[in-house]
């Protein structure tokens, strides 16, 4: 599945450039992700938590920075991993392109997201296995804004109609430290509020 | 090192005691434990109904419960649904008259589930026999004969 | 007195055992040292294998040995043979026991654990670590077929597996003489097996002893051992398939499985016998399942609605191998001009591979798609034209005067299709009647006045059975004067027991409890075929009743000589050969049977082979054709979109019954098999060929409460093919019961103007046209 | 489908067990087992540790406390549909009942089972929504009450701490004479409901009194339609004002999956709140 999502970073382009290729500090902001080995200049290994429902899972896996187009400002990361328990994979592509937009950076995120394995098997719960798989993307670029220091970020207009956190009336205050321990509860509830306002 | 219970169980009627992996189901242990296969595992998600038994009286998913939940109750199985000296149970009968079975897998699953829903349903309508095997799936008969045994053997039992 | 079974409604001879627990399925067989195995399967629809590391599964305790492709080895390290090779298949992709190097489906057997135990071998594929490469899939039948579009397979050309095509008559002067022509397009999708007891192997391998034996839940033992001879190299005299209690197979177990194959491999390697059960979750993925078929078709009728000539083509959904050959596709085609004289037909094929598990007949094969495609086109007329449903039917039905009547058609084995006996037209006046057809418009008019919307649709068939070429059967008497009765035909609920019980007792003069039969063992019986397409009672039926025959008359000649008196004034009963007048003559079967088996330095009475004993490969000269008319009487609540099925009414016709008890079940069950089809079983796939339907919550199956009472109707019109006049019932309930559901459906929501194109019907599909047609008429 | 090897723990008491669920950070609560055991047998749900309820003394029956009913968290579906003051106070929680499942399942299956499984689809949810039920949960530092409408938290997933147990729901009375309707479409007898609908009136001289909709199934947790609940009371029991609040369902958020889409179940819904208050309004003794 493709899932499409765009944000606003109040800095100019060559900052947000900077921190996003900064894998260590943004690593964090991937909500129950954790960073736990550095084994390329661009190539990570880490953990991924998440909750759904019943079911806990904890994703570990290499995530390698692919393609690096400075001129451009886009970056591609391939991210994979398995379930600890062997009930699935994730596997996504993650395309990031990052464009002057007034002064400040539009941060555009082109997912291409499979799941495979007992995980992605269950159609009752399809729907919100792409909405949680969206708010994923959404904490992560929310939790990027909060890294970069810029409490002030607003969602773009194309972000409204892609993202579904972007309508969220009263979403938790970000908090990088926090959302690392997080078992997706509030990442949960916030997939199902995106659902219901039928944005998926 | 795996967890592990001891456990007395009555199974038709017979005492047993046993010692069980604590995540072993109570139809897989009826089956592979104490060799009672008549007992069938056809789904293993508590949909299909093949494995249901009586426990202390009650019909329930075999596939549902934990062989060590049985620990100091009475399970009966379809092999315990005859009597002694083989004389076939009603239902049994009746579903041998009915053609009430074709391949036979989900044939212990009915008998076991509709001898206790007679018993709490002794003179039951068509819709409530179907409504009560609607957690039992056969493939085979349409569930016509099945139906058709039911209501037979109701009324067997009524006059006996 | 002499006791006529042939007829009757004899009680199961299988049911005490089943009835009592006491059946022998494969998973209730257990010996000593033997283990269990659980197989890796592959998450992806289509990737590449670039490592496994089995080092994890291994070392955990009471894991006895992990295999993968190449722990095989050399010797077997090649793909599964085509069982079923057509010039068709312009390519040929069959499995490996375990993939090598690509998955092309979601449950592909990547690796196998064997374990003490079930629960041990299923933690220890947790532990396996496989690094695939993801490679796209292609799920979607209508654009697999697209430049550009993914392939199955990474070495394939393209999506197609190959084209076929029934092309008989004129078609183009049927179309260009005629008053109308009328178009549609419509999915058919069929589910799975679903037989309640999934798949099992048990495989023990004696080299110095017994050699290989394997229990298998199957429908063909013999084509098992056959292929798994083939696929070794070996004799199949060292082979031993049984196939014992099987809990239902509808189709998808009448084939050969990869697993089939590594369990004998893992059994041989570890030299201990290894048993491996498929659980639910699997066989939604790995046990053969039917799906998808886009069909577009051109009917040319007259203003009369007679029906001139249909043409077409078909997407037929392949999945990613191809273990039946092109079976499917052309069971498909066969039945294409239905119960009507169609003078032309031209319908095309394409049969397109995707990365989902590969198709099988599923209970009717492609029968149930061609009919309902013939009776689609039917009911288009019919309501184009303005004319009943029926009516249609009548002026179109090919006439008893008109039999045999050959189609144009061919059947799978190359014979031209030709429709031996049955009167169409008589058998749906039965029908009507049943369903108190002529006053459903005043039953759905008051209904109507109530605000409920009833419907009624009405279907026919023809169904091909009996396909050859034999199924044997040997009648022995021992010297007890029991009978051994033993054919290859493997039963998974049929009755065979029963009936082959019946036709032997009644032939031999003894009570079918005196049979012992045995069946669907290789060692038992020389060579069987397999239990498919509605073949085993005009197949082992004539055989068994042959064999029986034979065996009279031997012990009867016999008789003849040692009580000295005429053949002709002797009878068997009860076992007991006596002549009649002079009650105290008698001999019994099991005296004659050791006469004829002598202890050692004694003699056969001259002129007598061995043994009171006779073989019969006597079945059908061609495929007998049975013939049905259902009715559907449904209710639809246009406020959810559910069907409920209220009424439903079957006139069948499989000639001579042999045990009507058991043709009922079979005809009941397989209308309840259709009804699923029709409103229920759908198998779904993502875009990414990951199974959605994967637990008895989502896969729909019918349920009791759900089905209606089935009442059925018999005529029995002999098939002149056989020597008991019988055809096949095995399916002729769900052949054509998808076509009368959605007729009746659509009859129901006749003022909404619904045009249904695809089965499985969904309430949510059903309220979308509802509300589509209400906006229509309010215009 | 064998589950994953785990520890098993049968406690005797709610203390014990919330001390068992204290100690162990990877531990399922077992119940009735109706819904956790496939999940262990599909091996979605792998935990270390095992707690069965199934010997806690003190959390099962029914007490009848004269305003409301208090039920055991393990009281067995089966006993709540034979319990002579469920039958009698609130007649359409048995009625609800004979959609969960089948009578097997229901034979094990728990009340609180379901409420803390807390599947989108489930009938006892709704019903507790209706009610404005209230559970107690008992955690290390004793018991707490919580309104239901306090109690979904997210997609499955219940307002319990990982220490906290639930042992008791609260279920206050309706008038004697209160209508009840429950509608719910499923495929099947005894599936998942795509739509399901409490309704309980009360109706006063020819006028509705009280009202409560519950919807399940459209949304994570059951939606509780107050805007018609509002509208009907002060309205009369007719198929108009019944009409209205089955508008007002249309528009509820109601979620899509691979099966229903979001426009289905709004249909369903209109469909049933209307059905459901019909039911309930021909049963209302105030209503003639």
């Amino acid at each position: 599945m493709q899932l499409n999502n765009s944000f606003i970073v109040p800095a100019d382009p060559d900052t947000a450039w900077k921190v996003l290729l900064d894998v260590p500090r943004i690593a964090p902001c991937m909500p129950g992700a954790e960073l736990t080995e550095v084994i390329g200049e661009h190539k990570y290994k880490g953990n991924a938590k998440l909750r759904v429902g019943p079911v806990s899972l904890t994703f570990s896996g290499e995530a390698e920075i692919t393609t690096i187009d400075e001129a451009n400002r886009s970056a591609t990361v391939h991210a994979k991993g398995n379930d600890s328990k062997g009930r699935g994979s994730a596997d996504a592509d993650v395309v990031f392109k990052m464009t002057e937009d007034g002064g400040q950076t539009r941060v555009d995120i082109t997912t291409e997201l499979n799941l495979t394995g007992s995980i992605a098997q269950y159609g009752r719960a399809s729907g919100l296995i792409d909405a949680i798989a969206g708010q994923i993307i959404t904490d992560f670029a929310n939790n990027l804004e909060t890294e970069i220091g810029v409490d002030t970020a607003v969602p773009a207009a194309a972000a409204a109609a892609d993202s579904p956190a972007a309508e969220e009336p009263a979403p938790a205050p970000s908090n990088v430290q926090n959302d690392n321990s997080i078992s997706g509860i509030s990442l949960f509830f916030r997939a199902i509020w995106a659902m219901i306002r039928g944005k998926r | 090192m795996a967890d592990t219970r001891d456990i007395e169980v009555t199974v038709n009627g017979k005492s047993h005691t046993a010692n069980v992996e604590t995540r072993t189901s109570l139809g897989d242990f009826l089956r592979h434990g104490l060799g009672l296969t008549g007992t069938h595992m056809g789904c293993e998600h508590g949909v299909c109904g093949a494995c249901t038994v009586m426990v202390d009286g009650e019909a329930v998913r075999s596939c549902l419960m934990l062989a060590v939940q049985a620990n100091g109750q009475e399970v009966t199985t379809v092999e315990g649904l005859a009597d002694e000296d083989g004389t076939l149970h009603p239902l049994q009968e009746a579903f041998w008259k009915h053609h009430g079975l074709q391949c036979g897998f989900c044939t212990p699953g009915m008998l076991t589930s509709l001898a206790a829903f007679l018993r709490d349903n002794p003179d039951p309508s068509e819709r409530e026999v179907r409504e009560a095997i609607s957690g039992n799936i056969c493939r085979c008969t349409g569930y016509q004969g099945i139906v058709d045994a039911a209501l037979d053997a109701a009324k067997t039992m009524q006059g006996s | 007195m002499v006791v006529r079974y042939l007829g009757a409604e004899v009680q199961r001879m299988e049911d005490p055992r089943l009835l009592t627990g006491h059946g022998r399925y494969v998973d209730d067989i257990t010996m000593a040292g033997m283990l269990e195995a659980a197989f890796l399967r592959a998450p992806l629809a289509h990737a590449k294998i670039r490592s496994i590391d089995t080092s994890r599964a291994e070392a955990l305790e009471g894991v006895h040995r992990v295999f993968t492709h190449a722990d095989f080895g050399e010797k077997y390290s090649h793909r599964m043979n085509q069982l079923y090779p057509a010039p068709v298949i312009e390519q040929n992709k069959t499995q490996y026991p375990l993939a090598k190097d690509e998955v092309c489906f979601v449950g592909e057997t990547v690796a196998v654990v064997v374990a003490d135990s079930r629960a041990i071998a299923e933690d220890a594929l947790a532990l396996i670590d496989v690094d695939y490469e993801a490679l796209p899939a292609v799920v979607d039948i209508r654009t697999a077929l697209e430049d550009g579009a993914p392939l199955a397979h990474a070495d394939a050309t393209s999506n197609l597996m190959g084209k076929m095509r029934s092309k008989f008559g004129d078609i183009e002067d049927a179309f260009g003489k005629a008053d109308h022509v009328f178009s549609a397009g419509f999915m058919q999708h069929r589910g799975g097996c679903h037989s309640m007891e999934t798949r099992g192997v048990i495989a023990k391998d004696d080299p110095w002893g017994d050699g290989l034996t394997l229990w298998t839940s199957a429908q063909s033992p013999y084509l098992i051992r056959r292929a798994l001879a083939t696929w070794l190299g070996e004799s199949e005299e060292r082979i031993r398939v049984v196939a014992p209690d099987v809990g239902g197979g509808f189709g998808p177990k009448a084939g050969f499985y990869p697993e089939e194959i590594a369990i004998c491999l893992v059994a041989r390697l570890m030299e201990t016998p290894v048993k491996w059960i498929e659980d639910r979750r699997e066989h939604f993925v790995s046990t053969t399942t039917q799906r998808d078929q886009y069909w577009d078709l051109e009917v040319a009728c007259t203003s009369e609605g007679k029906i001139l000539g249909l043409r077409g083509n078909i997407t037929h959904e392949n999945g990613a191998y191809i273990p039946y050959g092109i079976l499917l596709p052309n069971s498909s085609l066969t039945p294409l001009p239905g119960a009507y004289s169609i003078a032309a037909i031209d319908v095309g094929v394409d049969i397109v591979f995707t990365n989902t598990i590969a198709n099988s007949p599923v209970r009717g094969a492609g029968r149930p798609c061609g009919i309902y495609a013939v009776e689609r086109m039917i009911q288009l007329v019919s309501r184009k034209l303005g004319i009943d449903p029926a009516e249609v039917r009548r002026r179109n039905y090919v006439r008893p005067d008109q039999m045999p009547y050959e189609t144009g058609a061919t059947l799978r084995g190359g014979a031209k299709c030709v429709y031996d006996s049955g009167d169409y037209e008589a058998l749906l006046e039965k029908a009507l009647e049943l369903s108190d057809y002529n006053s459903f418009k005043e039953r759905q008019a008051t209904a109507r006045a109530e605000g409920r919307y009833l419907g009624i649709g009405v279907s026919s068939c023809i169904e091909d059975t009996g396909m050859g070429p034999y199924e044997g059967t040997t009648v022995r008497v021992e010297s007890s004067g029991k009978v051994a009765v033993r054919t290859g035909a493997a039963s998974q609920g049929q009755g065979h027991h029963t009936m082959i019980a019946m036709l032997v007792a009644e032939n031999l003069g003894v009570s079918p409890e005196d049979i012992m039969f045995e069946s669907a063992d290789t060692s038992k019986f020389p060579h069987g075929v397999g239990t498919i397409g509605s073949r085993v009672a005009a197949n082992v039926g004539p055989s068994a009743f042959d064999a029986a025959k034979k065996v009279r008359e031997k012990a009867l000649k016999l008789a003849a000589e040692v009580l000295e008196a005429s053949e002709a004034d002797l009878d068997i009963e009860d076992g007991v050969v006596r002549v009649n007048g002079a009650p105290d003559l008698s001999i019994t079967l099991g005296e004659l049977a050791i006469q004829l088996s002598p202890a050692s330095a004694l003699r056969v009475p001259a002129g007598f082979d061995p043994l009171l004993e006779a073989t019969s490969y006597d079945g059908s000269s061609g495929s007998p054709i049975a013939c049905g008319s259902n009715v559907a009487e449904v209710e639809v609540d246009p406020g959810t979109g559910e069907v409920k099925v209220l009424r439903y009414s079957v006139a069948h016709d499989c000639g001579v019954m042999i045990n009507p008890m058991i043709v009922h079940g079979q005809i009941v069950g397989g209308v309840v098999h259709g009804i699923g089809n029709a409103l229920f079983e759908r198998m779904i796939y993502d875009d990414q060929g990951q199974p959605l339907t994967m637990n008895y919550g989502e896969y729909l199956l019918p349920l009791a409460s759900e089905m209606p009472r089935v009442d059925v109707t018999h005529m029995e019109t002999p098939s002149p093919l056989n020597s008991l006049g019988v055809k096949g019932a095995g399916e002729g309930g769900t052949i054509p019961a998808a076509a009368a559901i959605v007729a009746a459906i659509e009859n129901a929501l006749e003022e909404f103007s619904v045009e249904i194109d695809y089965y499985p019907v969904d309430p949510q599909y059903l309220t979308e046209l509802i509300d589509k047609g209400a906006a229509q008429a309010a215009e | 489908m064998k589950p994953v090897p785990f520890t098993y723990h049968d406690p005797a008491t709610p203390e014990e067990a919330v001390a068992l669920l204290a100690e162990h950070e990877d531990a399922k609560v077992l119940a009735g087992g109706q819904s956790l055991m496939p999940m262990l047998n599909m091996r979605f749900v792998v935990p270390d540790h095992v707690i069965d309820l199934n010997g806690v003394a003190g959390i099962s029956g029914v007490t009848d406390t004269g305003s409301a009913l208090e039920i055991g968290a393990m009281t067995r579906q089966r006993d709540l549909m034979r319990d002579a003051a469920v039958v009698a106070k609130t007649p359409i929680i048995p009625e609800a009942l004979e959609n969960v499942g089948h009578f097997q399942t229901r034979n094990r299956g728990t009340i609180g089972g379901s409420l803390c499984h807390l599947d989108p689809s489930a009938e006892l949810p709704c019903l507790m929504a209706a009610y404005d039920g209230v559970l107690t949960a008992h955690g290390p530092d004793g018991a707490r009450d919580i309104p239901f409408a306090e109690w979904p938290l997210a997609y499955m997933i219940p307002t319990l701490g990982p220490d906290e147990l639930l042992t008791k729901i609260t279920v206050p009375y309706w008038g004697a004479d209160h209508g009840y309707g429950f509608v719910e479409f499923a495929r099947r007898h005894g599936d998942f409901a795509m739509i399901a609908v409490a309704a309980l009136l009360e109706v006063e001289g020819g006028t509705i009194s009280r009202a409560a909709i519950s919807i399940g199934g459209a949304d994570v947790r059951p939606l509780r339609l107050t805007e018609a609940e509002t509208a009907l009371v002060g309205a009369a029991p007719n198929a108009e004002a019944f009409k209205a609040s089955a508008e007002i369902a249309r528009g509820i958020d109601a979620m899509s999956d691979a099966y229903v889409s979001s426009a289905y179940r709004q249909r369903l819904a209109a469909t049933l709140v209307e059905r459901a208050l019909v039911q309930a309004a021909e049963r209302a003794s105030g209503s003639a």
